[in-house]
Formats: C-alpha cells, structure tokens, sequence
C-alpha cells in the first residue's frame, strides 16, 4: 500500500463528499472515514506480523480485545513510521528495576541488541522480584519507562525493532 | 480520616464508593481490568491502575496484583465492595499482613460467620432462633434421612462454606434426599474445596427479611432496621423494599435486637447484614451473615437518611459510631429494583452490548445509582447488572407509583434489561398486598 | 485493486445518488459510503409548486424547519409513486367538520376537482369555526381525516394531486 | 382528583408535571410546538398535540391554541408550568370561562399581586415590611428627584407591570435618575404596554430571600419555609439553597409568617412564592409575590418531603391542606445549581445543539430534574435551562461536598454548560462561608 495511493483515495473521497472507504485485498486492508464531525481516521494499516497483534493502549471506544496477557505488542508509533516496532508490555502491575541492583548497570539500553528470554528488568510486586524477558528478538529503540516507576498492566515498557 | 484508599471492584459499586470518598475528601485508586479500560466511572477516581485482563481471576480476584497496585500507589486501605474478593477472609488477612487497612470485618469474623454451621452455633449461643436442623455438619446420606425424618420434610441440604445457591438441593422425599445429598457433596467439593454439608428444615413461602448493621471497633453496634428481599429469582434478589411489609413493630424490633446480639456474640466490626427467614407463621429464622456492603443498601440509606459507604470508611478508620440507637429512624419507604443488563422473555439470557439510547430517570424520591450511560459497553465478563433504581416516598402506595413512573421513564436500548419484569411485578396485585414470598416469581412468570 | 474501478463506482455512486456500495470478490472487499454517514433521506422529491413547501410530518431528526403555517406540503406518499401529491395540512388545532352543516354534503368527496381558495373543510377551535381553504389547485385524491375528529397543528388532512 | 389536565408548558417543568400526575394517576395532555417534536418527555404523556411551529407566540404563549387543544383532549384542568402563560391573568381568565381549572391562583389575585404597586400596598395593608419608596406610582422626573432626595441614594426604578428586570433601573444620583426615568419609562411601555413606573430605596449587597407558600380554597395557609436565592447573575438565579445560611431562626420564623399575612390577605390560592431582599442589617423588605410554580420548588420538596406539584394539582382539585403547620420541617439542607447551556467563557452565550455524550450524576442525596439525554438538540428557540441538579444533605458542608462531586460527575457533551462556573461558586470561600449577596457573581467573575 503506497501512500500515493491513500493520498488518492483521500482526495476522491473530499471530491465527491464520500464519508467511508474500505478495502480490503488479501492482508491489505484500507479503512478512511470522513466528514461527520469524525476526523479521518486512518487506523488500520496493520502488516503481516509473526506475533499475535493486539491494540495495547490503543483500543478504540469499546471492550478490550486482547484478553490474554500480552507480552510484546506490534504498534503503529509516530517515531517508526519505516520499520513497524514491537513493544515490551508490563505483565504484571508493579515497581520496575532496571538493573540487577542499584550500583549495577541496566539490564538493557537503547541500541542494544536483544534476545528472546533475555531479562529486560525486574518488576516487584509484594516484596517478590519478577524477572521481565522478552519474548522478541531485535534492538532497543527506546525504553518507555524510568528506575523504580510504577507500572499497571500492559504499559508499554520498551520499543523494540524486531530483527 | 484516610487520605487515599484503593476500590478492588469495578461497576456501579466502584462507582458508589468513589462517590463516598470524594464527599469525604478522600483521594481514590481505582483498579480494573481490560474489560473495563472505558467505562466513564473510572474518570472519576483520582488514579486508576489496570490490574490485568478481563478474567476475573486474573484481575478483580486476583490479591497479588490488587495488591501490588495498592503498595506502588501507597493507599492506607482497600475497599472491597461487594462480590469478588469481598467475603474472601484471606484478603481481608493478606491487607493486614500487609499493613493496608481492609474495609471489612477481621479475617477472624468473617470466617466464623463464613462457616454457616459455626454461624448456626453462634446464633444458637446468642440465643437468636435458628431452623430446626442439624447440630453441625452432616456426614453421610444415612444421617441426612435420619435427622431429615425427625425434623420433617422438606429439608435443604447447604455447604457450610456455601453461598450464592451452589451446594444447595431441597428434599421433598427421602429418595429425593439421597440423590440431592450426593449432588450437594459433589457440588460444594467443587465450588469452594469443602464438601462439609449441614440440614435445615426448609420454609415454605418464606419471606427474605434482612437487618442492617453497623459497628465500630469500639464495640458500639446498631441496627439500621431491615429490608424485606423476598422477590427472588433463582436466589437472585429482584426487588427489595423497606419497612418490610410484612412485619408488626413488635417483631421488626425483635428481629432487630436478635441480629444486634448475633453480631455483638462474633466481635463483628464494619457494616454487615443478618439474614432472617420469615415462615408464613411470621416465626422468624436465623439464615446467615453477609460480612460485606450489600447491593441493597441505598433503600437503608433513603428512610434513615445515613450514608452506609462514608460509615464503613470512618469506622474502618477508627471513628467511633456517633449514631445513637434511637435517632435511627425509618422514614418513609424505600423500594429499589435491580436493573440487569439480561432479557426476561428470553430466559433471562445476558445481553452484554454497547448501549445506544440511555434515558434515565429522576426528579423527586428518586435515586439511580449507576455507571452506566448511552455510548457504555456491558461486557459480557461480569454480572449483568447495569443500575439501581431507588425511590423514597412517604407512604408504601406512593412509593410504588413513584417506582412504576420512573420505571416507565427509564429507556435503555437496544439491550434488553429486567426493567420491564420489574413494572409487571410492582402492577402485580399481590405485590401490592405485600403478600410476596421468596417463590412468588417462579410460581408467577 | 486499481483506483480507476474505485473512481468508476463513486461516479456512479454520485450519479445515481447511492448512499453505500459494498462489494466482495474472494479475498477483495470494497465498501463505499457516501454523504453525511446518515441514510439515505429521499425527504424532498418534490416537484415545482406555488405554494411554500415544508416538511410536515417528515420531519427528521431535530429541529423542525417549518416555521411559518404551513398549508400544503408536498409529500412524497407511497401512494403516489407516479405523480406527486401535495397535502393540505391543519393549520391549527381543533375539532375537524366536513360539511357546513350535519345534514349537508360534505365540502369535497375524493375525486373532486378542487380550486385555490376552495373551502374544504372547518376546523372549530374555541368554540369558532374556521373556514380552512385549499391553496393548491388539482383533485382530491385521498381524504386523511374523519367528520368530527381531532387534529393537531399541521396534521395532513387531504392528498391532492395538483394540476 | 382531576382525571385528565393539559399541560401548557415543555421541557423540564413538563416532565415535572407529568411525573407528578402519574403519581396520582392522572392522565396528561402535553401540548407541544414543532421544535419539541422529538423531545423524549413527551413519550411520557398520554397524549400529545401539536399546537404550533417554534415560536411561542404561536405555540406555548398561544391562548386560542392551547384552550383549543384542552377542549378536543376534554381535560378538566390545565397546568401553566412556569413561564410562558403562568403568570397571565387573562389566560387563567379564559380558563374560568371555558369552564377548564387553572392550576394556579386565581385571575383576581394574579391581577393583584402582579400589580407592583398594589401589591406594595397590600403587603403594607398586611404590616409586612416594605423598602421606602413611592406611595403609588410616580408620575413624572420631578416627582421622582424629590421622592428619591427624600429616601436616599441609590434608589431603584421598576415597572408596576414589570417582570424579568425589563423597565428596571438603578440611579446614584439626580443625573443619573432623570434619564433612567426617561429609559424605564420608554422601556415599560414597550415591554408590558403600561408605562407607570414606581420608585424604591435600592438594597446594596442585599440578599433575595423567598418564602414557599401553599393556601387552599378553604383559606388554610401553610409555609414551607424559605429559599435563599442569593447568587444571581443578571437578576437570573443561578444556584439556590435551603435553609439559608443567613438567617437565625427568629428572623425565619418572622418571614415566614410576614409572607402567609401577606398572602392571606391577597386571598391567594395554591403554590406561589413570597420574595424578599434582606439588607446588610437583616431587615427584610418585600419585593413581590410569584404567582406560580418556581423553577428552583426541588429544594424546598427536599428538606420537607412534600411533593409540591401534587399538592398544585389537590388544591385546584378543591383538596384541603392536610399539612399542619407545626408539622412541616426543614430537615437538612438543599442546594440546586441551574445547569444552562451557555458558555460562562463566552459570556454566557446560549449554546444550542445537539448533546452528543450525557453522562449524569447520581447515587446518595442526588436529585436530577432534565429533560435533556444523550441525543437530544437543545432548541435556540427557548431558555437555555436544561437541568437541575438538586442535593441533600444533613448539614451544609456535607452538600456542598455532594454537589461538587455531583457536578464532576455531569458530563454534557459537546455543548458548554454552566456546570464549570457552578462547580467555581461552589469552591469560593465566600460561598463556603455563607457570605453572598445578589451582586457577588458579577463582582467576582
């Protein structure tokens, strides 16, 4: 799906005062909205992803889809519109390490490369020291979160670039 | 007075407790699941803290992340509301390990009053009357039809650690008994990991007749006198009301002083409700103890003029019960029905769903106590109930022309919901006689 | 997926004035909406006419339009798919006589030619009984109320067919 | 009691009505202009007639239509609401003739007592306290400089016809006082087609204190006590209370009584409301008698449990008062805020449109009188009240705190409200404090 395109569609649908588009072709699926004091709402322009998708912090009015504990997240963010990015999720709600002890360094820093089962942080919950791994293979691209922060469940903690 | 205090519920009782809180100055965490990313209620409180995903056992029953969310936002105690981990006396034990001040009776009460066969024997010692019945637990079929013969049929067959109808069967017959008896054990082993079960002779057309109590950590305990919740379906409450109908003001103050002694002999602290069944000879019966704010309270509220929720949190946070027995009064009658989210010509299926047209109700003498609004989603995860209509008026007939406008008032689409069964009972003659028992809605729809 | 096909379907769409377009073709689906998110209204297929025209009795959603007495409406009734009718509504409230006096012919019977300025029919209101006239001029085609009768403001009362 | 009335009115105090009268099983006729076509109370009616297109003159003040409407409906009596034909003698006129109850006063003593100036000396008559001021109407700019040197600056201007501030004037000085005369003059005669004018002594920083009157038609007389409607923006109420924080209890019960004088001896039948202004000192001078229902009677129905609206319907039905006087108490307190849609940051510019997101407060102490709802378009054509948010509480505090929580709930979307400014008001420590006055709101924001 080119931009071109959309750009195209956009401008056919202003034209000639369309209020919905979609389309769908095989993975490819193109949804616009316009008009009706609703912005235009570009939401999905989901690729073919090896892990199980869910919308984490990005569910529309409604119920929650993602009914299972989500570990890492594939995430439309503004500051990866080239390579689609996959987010480390806090499984637990807690106080979150980001190094073995206080006078070590992080477990993880921007650049870094990851492993899948690789401990990313710790989170403590009741006075218990859970060890965070990822589930994905690739590199840090940001870390979402700060030393000793409280986190609920399913907050976005890491951006990772898939390998 | 706390400063901050952490809601482990969701819905409109979440709702109803970050209300209290607010009126008193203090801050609230309200903690929910997935399911309930949306829902307006939680704009109210003054953090939220998802907990995990929609399954109850992954977030509302769930101590360790409830919990954990009350330590990283460092509340002095939590609020357990009704249902989920409300009448659990491990949670109310694991808070107090934990230094976190449970709004609730001690863990010690709540399992005496837990186990209805100790809770028997309680009564029993504080001279409040119980249904003829077995001494304890009941151990085997043979027993069962002994005592079963002596006491007379019908009897019921409950858990001792039973609640919510599961690990009950009623027995017409001995045949019946030795059946009922195995499926009980079966199904009390399941439900709660104890298959102990006990006897009780079982009242025909019985009334439900509930007392309000409150009690502080200084030993002070009054009643707010009852409610009467005899318009059940499949033990499910439909309409509660007060002053009950059916009782003369010697027996409401008899009934009153029985559960006063009753919660005085179990040390019990917070508020709490005894049960009492009613028979058609208005003998009256001990029945249990709800360690717990009941989804009925607001008709308590409405004629006393008390505000339940902000007592639990002062007397949870040591405040001494100023109220004087005699300056409680039942003013007026309250009626509540309970608005469900289910439909009542369809087996009273659920009908979770995104609500479309939500007209409410309102004006004078009435109360809607919900979280729901047009564009809420009812998921279908938890309970189906959606509201709680209330109405005060001066008199019985008025209260029951006020409920039937404001039921008329009240549109809720394109879900189907329980407010038209409510309207057919409060039109039904016998309703207005007051002349209902706990089976009037199965013998009658 | 061309967008050439996509332009075609709008243009038709524009053309034929179609509210939504939804086609699936295997793993292809296309779905186009149009104008406003609402349904399609055909509110006003009104013809040319020499009275002011308002929407009485098809009023949609919200405010009322017709602010001044409306007395004939164009209507597009399903009874007259093939000529348009006009309807002579009620200009005010009150008991509805259609003929000057019991024992009379009633003012107009269906089939009737009627002029502008015609009486058909007296409205009484306080006790007053008001002449109403039609202001279009055509036939009868079909009388909507009953001797006697209540009607509210605006209620339509006759279909004519206009000349 | 009436089987059937009409009711001359929409919006919220329609809804009022009907609520009352299916209370009482009376059947309603709700008349309706083309701009309430929509409007979901009306589905609360049991009939309903359009009687015109928007505008008022040709609907809702249309005599002719509405006494048309009432004859095809056959009802026996009509319901003025507030507003619109509520104060007009002529249409309770119309109503006597046409052999239709008003319900409301009669013609004579609305004629009476909207008649400033005799009503000035009625009250006067009745040895209740008036501001000094002219004896009779003033004639002319002389007469008006010498009456004013007499008693005083600031002196206030107003129309023996008036109403709603129009023909109102308020002058420091003799400069000042010859063109407000000249403007109130103009103003009068355009605004009421009778341009006698009256002079008074002018209250600084005075608040408006109202009592709430019920008479038969066999003369009994009861009050139910005051309001203080103090908080005023424009001479419009804004929020309203009871009892208020002003007066101690001699000084209310010396009102309250002043009023019943005043409204015996104008021989007055039904509701209706006695207003006074009570200066920096605590004397209290009467203004003037409304001869209706009032927009702001729930908080009076809250602290003494009275429904006034049936109480409306009884009396006009020829039902004596069966209220003791000793009997009537204010219990508690009562707040309402007005909630308007007019952006209190745009000047309070109305804001019509449709309301897309409606989420109400409710819960313990909570009392909402709306017509309004998710989905539904607020007309430009009328006043721009769409609610009324009532609490009741034990104490002042205590209602303060449950209407600010009350207010933080109220979510009307996209339209601006005045919930914001109300939820300011009730932040202000003067507010808290009691210490308001008519001119504060505008002093302040």
């Amino acid at each position: 799906m080119e931009l071109e395109k959309i750009k195209e569609l956009v401008d056919m649908m202003k034209a000639n005062d369309l209020s919905e588009i979609e389309i769908v072709d095989g993975q490819t699926r193109i949804m616009l909205k316009r008009g009706a004091g609703q912005q235009i709402t570009p939401q999905v322009l989901a690729m073919p992803s090896v892990v199980s998708p869910s919308v984490n912090g990005f569910i529309p009015n409604g119920l929650a889809s993602a009914e299972t504990s989500p570990h890492v997240t594939q995430t439309p963010s503004q500051d990866s519109k080239q390579k689609k990015m996959a987010e480390i999720v806090a499984p637990l709600v807690g106080t979150i390490y980001m190094a073995p002890s206080p006078s070590s360094d992080p477990f993880v820093q921007v650049g870094d490369p990851i492993d899948e089962d690789q401990v990313v942080c710790i989170i403590e919950a009741m006075k218990v020291m859970n060890e965070i791994k990822s589930e994905v293979k690739g590199t840090i691209k940001e870390i979402l979160v700060k030393n000793g922060q409280a986190v609920e469940y399913a907050q976005p903690m890491f951006l990772v670039e898939p390998d | 007075m706390f400063s901050k205090i952490l809601i482990a519920n969701r819905g409109e009782i979440a709702l109803r407790i970050i209300r209290a809180c607010r009126e008193l100055g203090v801050q609230t965490v309200v903690v929910y699941s997935e399911a309930d990313r949306n829902a307006a209620y939680l704009h109210q409180a003054d953090e939220t803290i998802c907990i995990g995903p929609a399954e109850p056992a992954e977030s509302y029953l769930n101590i360790p992340r409830i919990i954990s969310a009350a330590e990283i936002s460092n509340v002095e105690a939590i609020h357990p509301g009704y249902g989920f981990l409300a009448e659990n006396a491990h949670f109310a034990e694991v808070c107090q390990e934990c230094k976190i001040a449970f709004i609730g009776p001690s863990p010690e009460s709540m399992r005496l009053l837990g186990d209805k066969v100790q809770a028997r024997n309680l009564a029993k010692h504080a001279k409040v009357q119980i249904a003829p019945g077995s001494e304890g637990s009941v151990e085997n079929e043979e027993e069962a039809a002994k005592l079963a013969e002596k006491i007379g049929y019908p009897v019921i067959i409950k858990a001792s650690a039973g609640g919510g109808g599961r690990g009950m069967r009623i027995a017409h017959n001995e045949v019946n008994l030795r059946s009922a008896f195995h499926n009980a054990q079966t199904e009390a082993a399941t439900a709660f990991k104890n298959s102990e079960l006990y006897l009780e002779k079982y009242l025909e057309q019985a009334r439900h007749v509930e007392v309000q109590i409150l009690a502080d950590q200084a030993g002070n305990v009054v009643h707010l006198w009852e409610r009467d919740c005899s318009l059940q379906r499949r033990h499910q409450k439909v309409i509660e009301e007060t002053p009950s109908p059916a009782l003369d003001n010697n027996l409401r103050e008899e009934l009153c002083k029985a559960a006063v002694r009753l919660v005085k002999a179990a040390n019990y602290v917070n508020a709490g409700t005894v049960e009492f069944l009613l028979d058609k000879k208005m003998k009256y019966y001990f029945s249990e103890v709800n360690t717990r704010i009941q989804v009925e309270h607001p008709i308590t509220e409405m004629v006393t003029g008390i505000d339940l929720l902000k007592w639990q949190l002062r007397i949870a946070a040591g405040e001494h019960l100023k109220l004087r027995q005699r300056d409680i009064k039942q003013q007026g009658v309250a009626i509540e029905c309970r608005i469900n989210a289910e439909d009542p010509a369809n087996g009273f299926q659920p009908c979770p769903g995104r609500i479309e047209r939500f007209i409410s109700p309102g004006g004078f003498g009435v109360r809607l106590d919900t979280h729901a609004h047009a564009g809420y989603v009812i998921s279908p995860r938890y309970d189906s109930l959606i509201g709680k209509l209330i109405v005060h008026q001066k008199t019985r007939p008025e209260a029951i022309a006020c409920m039937k406008r404001a039921l008329q008032e009240f549109h809720i689409e394109p879900i189907k919901t329980t407010i038209s069964l409510c309207l057919e009972i409060l039109s039904h003659p016998q309703f207005s006689k007051g002349k209902i028992d706990t089976g009037f809605i199965e013998r009658t729809w």
